[in-house]
């Protein structure tokens, strides 16, 4: 029962994170029927903007301390961050430990600016061309900008940690009657997780509440009417485009405690997040939310030793064994609705 | 000749000429000049572009004819490997038996993955495709180990119990892939002043197989059956009211691309007797799509460009290096030498992916048709000054070339 | 294009060549009149440098380019000859190998068995290289390393840690200087009996791949054999990314110890995933909880940062070593790059090294002659001590260094402490050992 | 007994009723026009003759034959073609190959692989499928893309293409919705000249009525799901009933 438990916060962790990859992915598809495969690398740079605020914060002028030597014998060079001469080491040092968190302020404009620049510059001329060419790319499009990160940051991860106060985990065990450590979680995860659920509601809040929303909402479902109204679609569609970017940025800067980001983490996600959406049903917002929580899950319990020890390597499939069933049974997705992108 | 109409035997006899004279064409640089770098006319790599070349003829009867963009092409090419180094191991070192028995098992094995993912269209059937071969590629990898090799690779060892042939040679050492005693690996060097130029029993093997590819290919896209395909991809609800069942025509077409992929990997096998579980990976179905794309899909010669195309940067680009670059920037001046070192550098040896996106982008963005759009915009130009207006006729009529 | 008159000067050119026994590059060649493939004939001697450019291992393999590039600038005389002065055989003395300066080409291995092969050709076929080095995973040095056995030249592995690389899969024109799993696991296993007990509990999370397997289990038997009792071995994925559903269940299964057999982005992950869930605070069964990573590399453990304080794990080789061979080579790296060399850095230029020298003392080219020359090698001055290249299987023996993520690094290269040095004898196994049964040297082949 | 027999046909979505209890029979030979005003129900109806819908309840025989559970490729196959409110090409292909591929369909039945004949060697086909064309006046345009076609001659391709299979039954949807009157006229002169050549059946779903007035032998007005009446044509324009629930307010 533990075990379960535990799976089951596993699962909405890596959940919350698919979760929000999807939702963007499925507010781009669903607004402009562009097929992206660019989006994880936005992801990817969502989590190379926590890493690079790390770094602003860090950058340092260096002193020679003639009593210690570095590995060549000579004198060694010390460096300090100016962020800790400036507001003093005490508060110099939180400010570089609460880097991450900073870095959703620092990301957001980047990430909207990153989004708009693709979708005037690049995403626009590809409304009406085929799929397989938006495909193509976006394809291209990821491997260049991974490609840049990669130029920039070097092929190895880097780590970017929480702050102090989120490293640790919290048994929920005892909270629940259970033994200690048998159900623990960390706090680092929780926080993303909270994050998840506050930006997919606020997602769903904006496009139910206002009207800029609700314009969109429409134009999704007949984008030739709303033309029709005389209202500017497409510039609002722009503007969609680039909250799917930065949805799909501060995934990465959340992410970026968890795992440390590297130049190939987009393409990591990029397969499953196809996947995601397409078994929540192409164009669904509450589908791709659903599916990606559902797939966290499933996977979670795929990893499991019990179910491993009697169907080996199911936790190398069972993504994908999930996608075949859902499309054969109900090829529409989970919440889909019928017809989307048969063709 | 040959059941084919003037134009599309010209092209025929024209990519016959390429393939018999590639090693003349690919090395068209001195062995020492420094632009040495840019020769492809060596035995492995003329190899590659012919088998991807046959690789992306295939995928194009699916893709370019019906529009099903399969994401999962590579686990028939890798299955196809797979057959055929264990056929290596088991049967005898002969190529032939190897590479029919590649073609039927990639055959087989695509007739029930087809059978399944062509119950849907669309992005359904590529993410179905994807979700198979993806499968297919993690279990290659872990637990199939034993028919696999997993990560290593199945490769040939000294005690394979072959039956017809020995398990080492006499030298000790494994024996060679041949064909009826013609050794897959000889290679003929002709030097001719300061140019060399390999002539491989393999590459040739290779390019006969793809020549019979590719006239299979016209053949298809010519008949009747290829007219079929067209008009599913064109408009299948038609297709339907017009008492034609697209399933059966989509399902041969994704056989018959799927044993053209087998054969890939199964030549692959049989020039390099080793399969490895990366050739079944989704980047590696992806390239297939990219070569298909760049070249053109549903054009005869785009997807053999495409392949070229791909596998040229992959191993060209990737090898230039610092040093090469100081030795053709030499003569210039060595600040602006360190100047142009810097701009290019990003874009070579190991930033050749970047290179590769920027590339893809551009194809895309300014030739929709991939190559060979490219290709008949310049002929265009030639034409067009040549004389007036009859370019316009004769492009319009050949939306399938 | 006169085709038939190109042809005819072409064939007579040609045997005139062969006649002279002048040869450009070939390979495969039956007709050709050399002894062995790309026999160097002008005055420069082709090494190819086969490294992942793309992918993963990119960082490491620039590392490796480095080190190649010093070791062709020492080998040719320049610098300040580094290990080359503290080596113990001293037929090096900089003026290239056997005369010939030394030249070099470099590819692109994408850490894919297929693409490292294909490189490897291309380095062969077109560029005539005589030697294939480098490498960063063991699927690739085991690729690579058959194909250089059929294509009769020389390879000397880089970075590969699986026991299968001069085991089952080993090979006569193969050679590596790099530690194995076995290896690891017979350094570690006492230190850790020291630090932890014998009375342990251990559960191993392991990749799912071929070196992963076996090195766990190298690390089972070699704990089990303390008294360790091995409570589960679970496998993950490659492509995982998240380790969170593996980890998790580990503090409740009742083992104190967890073994990590992941490498690259794997270890990196799934070791910042257990700091994450808190396991190191932990106490289980009236003890510390204790995270163990057999194989260690500098890059991995900038990945993870600062979670791998004050875990244990093996290595091949550490900067922060005080003899000589490793001062000197840490010097002229450091000087020429402005940072410390890496594991992988050291291995293959190492290999570089041992590879001219084995052809200077050979007089040959000759691939067979270099073999014989390589095994049953003895050597010192490469910093890992006296070192053995045994002929059965032609695996390195030679010192291992436990080490330990430092608690204060002073830069970002100084993340390990060397915790002990394991002597060469404690880590030898006998040639016929079951974990790397199965295989055979095979003959040597110098092709052509 | 007609060629098409349609029983207590009824079909819901949810909580509409789009279909209640039609009964219908077409007359072999015939021109029968189904009529009503928007959301009455034809196109629910259309797509239950074709296959794509199965109703709830009720049965539909063609030739003595039931349509219900058959795909709609083995529909075609037992005579019944159909022609679509926006005319359903093959864009991609030229003229000739669109008028070639019913004529194979016919040939062949519903899959033959002939992947390695050439489909220019075919002679009967080819000959075939000109002379259709020249009986559509459309010989002149047979290499054309027919994408690149106007409306008018998409949809007089679309109706060969129809022929070609020589069919029982064919059905037409709205032919002649969103076409200029020309058009319209030629539609109707087409329609007329196939009716006076062939023995075939024609059932035609249509909106205006000056086509249905000039083509139709019979017509059912349909209402709410439901057939209102069914007359001539002459006695459906001045029924009551009829003006009150659909010319009414149509005019």
């Amino acid at each position: 029962m533990d075990a379960i438990i535990l799976q089951i916060l596993n699962g909405l962790d890596k959940g919350s994170a698919y979760a929000l990859i999807a939702l963007g992915l499925t507010l781009i598809f669903g607004t402009l029927g562009v097929v992206n495969f660019a989006h994880g690398a936005l992801f990817m740079i969502g989590a190379f903007c926590a890493v690079t605020l790390q770094r602003i914060l860090n950058i340092s002028f260096e002193t020679i301390d003639p009593t210690r030597t570095d590995f060549l014998g000579n004198p060694m060079k010390v460096k300090t961050t100016y962020v800790e001469t400036w507001f003093g080491p005490e508060v110099g040092a939180s400010i570089i430990d609460w880097a991450v968190p900073l870095a959703i302020l620092f990301s957001i404009p980047i990430m909207i600016g990153i989004g708009f620049i693709m979708e005037r510059g690049l995403i626009k001329h590809f409304y009406k061309r085929p799929h397989a060419d938006q495909i193509l790319v976006t394809f291209g499009l990821a491997i260049v900008l991974q490609e840049i990160i990669k130029y920039f940051y070097g092929a190895n991860p880097i780590p970017t940690g929480a702050p102090d106060v989120f490293k640790g985990s919290f048994d929920f065990g005892v909270m629940l009657g259970f033994d200690a450590n048998a159900i623990i979680y960390p706090y680092w995860r929780l926080v993303y997780f909270a994050f998840a659920a506050i930006i997919v509601g606020a997602v769903f809040a904006f496009l139910q509440f206002t009207t800029f929303g609700m314009v969109v909402r429409a134009g999704m479902a007949d984008r030739e009417t709303v033309g029709l109204l005389g209202i500017n679609i497409d510039k609002r569609f722009t503007i969609m485009f680039g909250i799917a970017a930065a949805v799909a940025g501060l995934a990465g800067v959340m992410y970026a405690p968890i795992n440390s980001p590297n130049y190939h983490m987009g393409m990591d996600f990029l397969v499953l997040s196809f996947v995601v959406v397409v078994v929540g049903g192409m164009g669904s917002l509450p589908g791709a939310v659903l599916a990606g929580f559902l797939l966290g899950i499933l996977e979670s319990f795929a990893s499991m030793n019990e179910i491993k020890s009697i169907l080996p390597g199911i936790d190398q499939i069972i993504i994908y064994l999930v996608a075949i069933i859902i499309l054969l049974t109900r090829p529409r997705g989970l919440m889909g609705r019928k017809g989307v992108m048969e063709d | 000749m040959l059941g084919l109409n003037k134009k599309d035997l010209s092209l025929l006899l024209v990519v016959t000429f390429l393939a018999l004279c590639a090693p003349f064409i690919l090395n068209p640089f001195p062995t020492d000049s420094s632009l040495a770098q840019f020769n492809a006319g060596y035995p492995d790599l003329m190899q590659r572009f012919v088998i991807f070349g046959i690789f992306a003829i295939g995928f194009n009867i699916l893709f370019g004819l019906t529009g099903y963009l399969s994401f999962g092409h590579a686990a028939f090419l890798g299955v196809g490997s797979y057959s055929a180094v264990w056929m290596f191991k088991l049967l005898s070192m002969n190529v032939l038996p190897a590479i029919v028995l590649s073609v039927i098992v990639a055959g087989l094995f695509s007739v029930v993955i087809g059978y399944v993912s062509l119950r849907r269209s669309g992005i359904y059937f590529s993410i179905l495709t994807l979700a198979f071969a993806q499968m297919s590629f993690n279990l290659a990898y872990s637990v199939l180990t034993p028919i696999t090799n997993g990560e290593t690779g199945l490769q040939l060892t000294l005690d394979d119990p072959r039956i017809l042939g020995v398990s080492r040679t006499e030298s000790g050492g494994i024996p060679v892939t041949n064909l009826f005693g013609l050794d897959m690996r000889d290679t003929y060097e002709m030097v001719v002043g300061p140019w060399s130029f390999q002539f491989n029993n393999g590459y040739y093997l290779c390019a006969i197989l793809m020549l019979i590819s590719f006239y299979l290919a016209i053949r298809i896209f010519r008949s009747p059956f290829g007219m079929m395909l067209r008009a599913i991809k064109s408009n299948n609800t038609r297709m339907t009211y017009t008492g034609l069942n697209a399933r059966p025509y989509t399902l041969a077409a994704f056989v018959i691309s799927g044993m053209y992929a087998g054969l890939a990997g199964g030549l692959l096998a049989s020039m390099d007797p080793l399969a490895g579980a990366e050739r079944m990976q989704w980047t590696a179905s992806g390239e297939v799509v990219l070569m298909t794309i760049l070249g053109g899909a549903g054009t005869l010669i785009g997807p053999v460009l495409g392949a070229g195309f791909i596998k040229y940067f992959e191993n060209i680009f990737s090898k230039i290096n610092e040093s090469v670059l100081h030795t053709w920037f030499g003569f210039m001046p060595d600040g602006l030498e360190d100047l142009v070192i810097t701009l290019v550098y990003p874009f070579v040896g190991k930033g050749w992916h970047l290179t590769l996106g920027i590339m893809f982008m551009l194809v895309v963005i300014f030739l929709p048709g991939g190559l060979v759009e490219g290709g008949q915009r310049i002929a265009g130009l030639f034409r067009r000054k040549k004389s007036g207006d009859d370019a316009n006729k004769s492009t319009q009529s050949t939306p399938a070339e | 294009m006169s085709n038939s008159n190109l042809t005819r000067r072409g064939l007579m050119k040609t045997s005139a060549i062969a006649g002279a026994g002048l040869a450009l590059p070939t390979i495969f060649t039956a007709s050709s009149a050399s002894a062995f493939t790309n026999e160097p004939t002008g005055g420069t001697v082709t090494l190819g440098f086969n490294v992942p450019q793309s992918g993963p291992y990119a960082d490491e393999g620039a590392d490796e380019l480095r080190a190649y590039q010093l070791a062709v600038e020492h080998l040719n005389g320049g610098g300040d000859g580094g290990m080359m002065n503290t080596f113990s055989s001293k037929v090096l003395q900089g003026g290239g190998i056997l005369g010939k300066k030394v030249e070099f080409v470099t590819g692109d291995t994408q850490t894919k068995s297929d693409a490292a092969r294909a490189s490897a050709k291309s380095m062969i076929e077109k560029d005539g290289a005589i030697m294939i080095t480098g490498g960063s995973s063991s699927g690739v040095a085991v690729a690579v390393q058959g194909l250089c056995q059929e294509a009769g030249v020389i390879f000397m592995a880089g970075l590969t840690h699986s026991n299968d690389t001069t085991g089952k899969d080993k090979k006569a024109n193969g050679f590596r200087h790099f530690f194995n799993a076995y290896m690891s696991a017979a350094a570690l296993a006492p230190v850790l009996q020291k630090l932890y007990g014998s009375d342990r509990k251990a559960y191993h999370l392991t990749a799912d791949y071929t070196w992963g397997w076996t090195q766990e289990e190298s690390i089972a038997a070699a704990t089990e054999a303390m008294g360790w009792e091995t409570v589960n071995k679970v496998r993950t994925p490659l492509a995982a990314t998240d380790f969170s559903s593996y980890i998790a269940p580990v503090l409740n299964s009742g083992a104190d110890v967890l073994v990590l057999n992941h490498y690259g982005g794997n270890m990196v992950n799934s070791l910042t995933n257990a700091v994450q869930f808190g396991l190191r605070e932990k106490q289980v069964n009236g003890k510390n909880f204790e995270i163990v990573v057999p194989l260690y590399s500098r890059l991995m453990a900038r990945g993870a940062g600062e979670n791998v304080k004050g875990i244990h794990g093996s290595t091949n080789w550490h900067w922060s070593l005080q003899d000589d061979a490793s001062k000197a080579f840490v010097k002229s790296f450091g000087e020429k790059y402005g940072f410390p060399p890496s594991q992988a850095a050291h291995t293959v230029y190492c290999q570089t090294l041992l590879y001219a020298d084995a052809v200077m003392r050979a007089g040959s080219f000759n691939p067979c002659a270099v073999v014989e020359a390589l095994e049953g090698f003895e050597f010192d001055g490469l910093g890992n001590g006296k070192t053995l290249y045994r002929a059965d299987d032609h695996q390195c023996f030679k010192d291992v260094l436990v080490v330990r993520g430092k608690e204060n690094p002073t830069s970002e290269f100084d993340l390990l402490e060397v915790v002990e040095v394991t002597p060469a004898a404690q880590v030898t196994y006998p040639a016929d050992h079951p974990m790397f049964a199965g295989g055979a040297l095979g003959n040597c082949n110098p092709g052509a | 007994m007609g060629i098409l027999e349609v029983k207590n046909v009824n079909k819901r979505f949810g909580g509409l009723q789009a279909l209640g209890d039609v009964n219908l029979s077409v007359a072999e030979n015939s021109v029968h026009a189904i009529i009503g005003p928007n959301g009455a129900g034809k196109s629910t109806l259309l797509n239950v003759l074709i296959g794509k819908l199965i109703p709830d309840t009720g049965s539909v025989m063609f030739n003595g034959q039931s349509v219900l559970g058959r795909k709609p490729y083995e529909i075609n196959q037992m005579g019944i073609s159909r022609v679509f409110q926006t005319p359903e090409i093959f864009g991609d292909l030229t003229v000739l190959e669109n008028m070639m591929i019913p004529i194979f369909a016919k040939r062949d039945g519903v899959f033959r692989m002939h992947a390695f004949e050439n489909a220019d060697n075919e002679k009967g086909i080819v000959e075939q499928a000109e002379h259709m064309l020249e009986s559509l006046n459309m010989a002149d345009a047979r290499h054309d893309h027919s994408a690149s076609m106007s409306r008018g001659n998409k949809r007089r391709l679309e109706i060969g293409m129809c022929l070609a299979q020589s069919p029982k039954l064919l059905l037409l949807d709205e032919p002649t919705a969103g076409m200029a009157r020309a058009d319209t006229n030629n539609t109707i002169d087409l329609l007329k000249q196939i009716k006076e050549e062939r023995d075939i059946t024609i059932a035609i779903i249509e909106h205006d009525m000056h086509v249905v007035f000039s083509l139709a032998e019979r017509i059912t007005v349909l209402a709410q799901g439901t057939p209102l009446v069914e007359d001539t044509p002459e006695n459906i324009k001045g029924h009551p009933k009829v003006r009150e629930a659909y010319l009414g307010e149509h005019a």
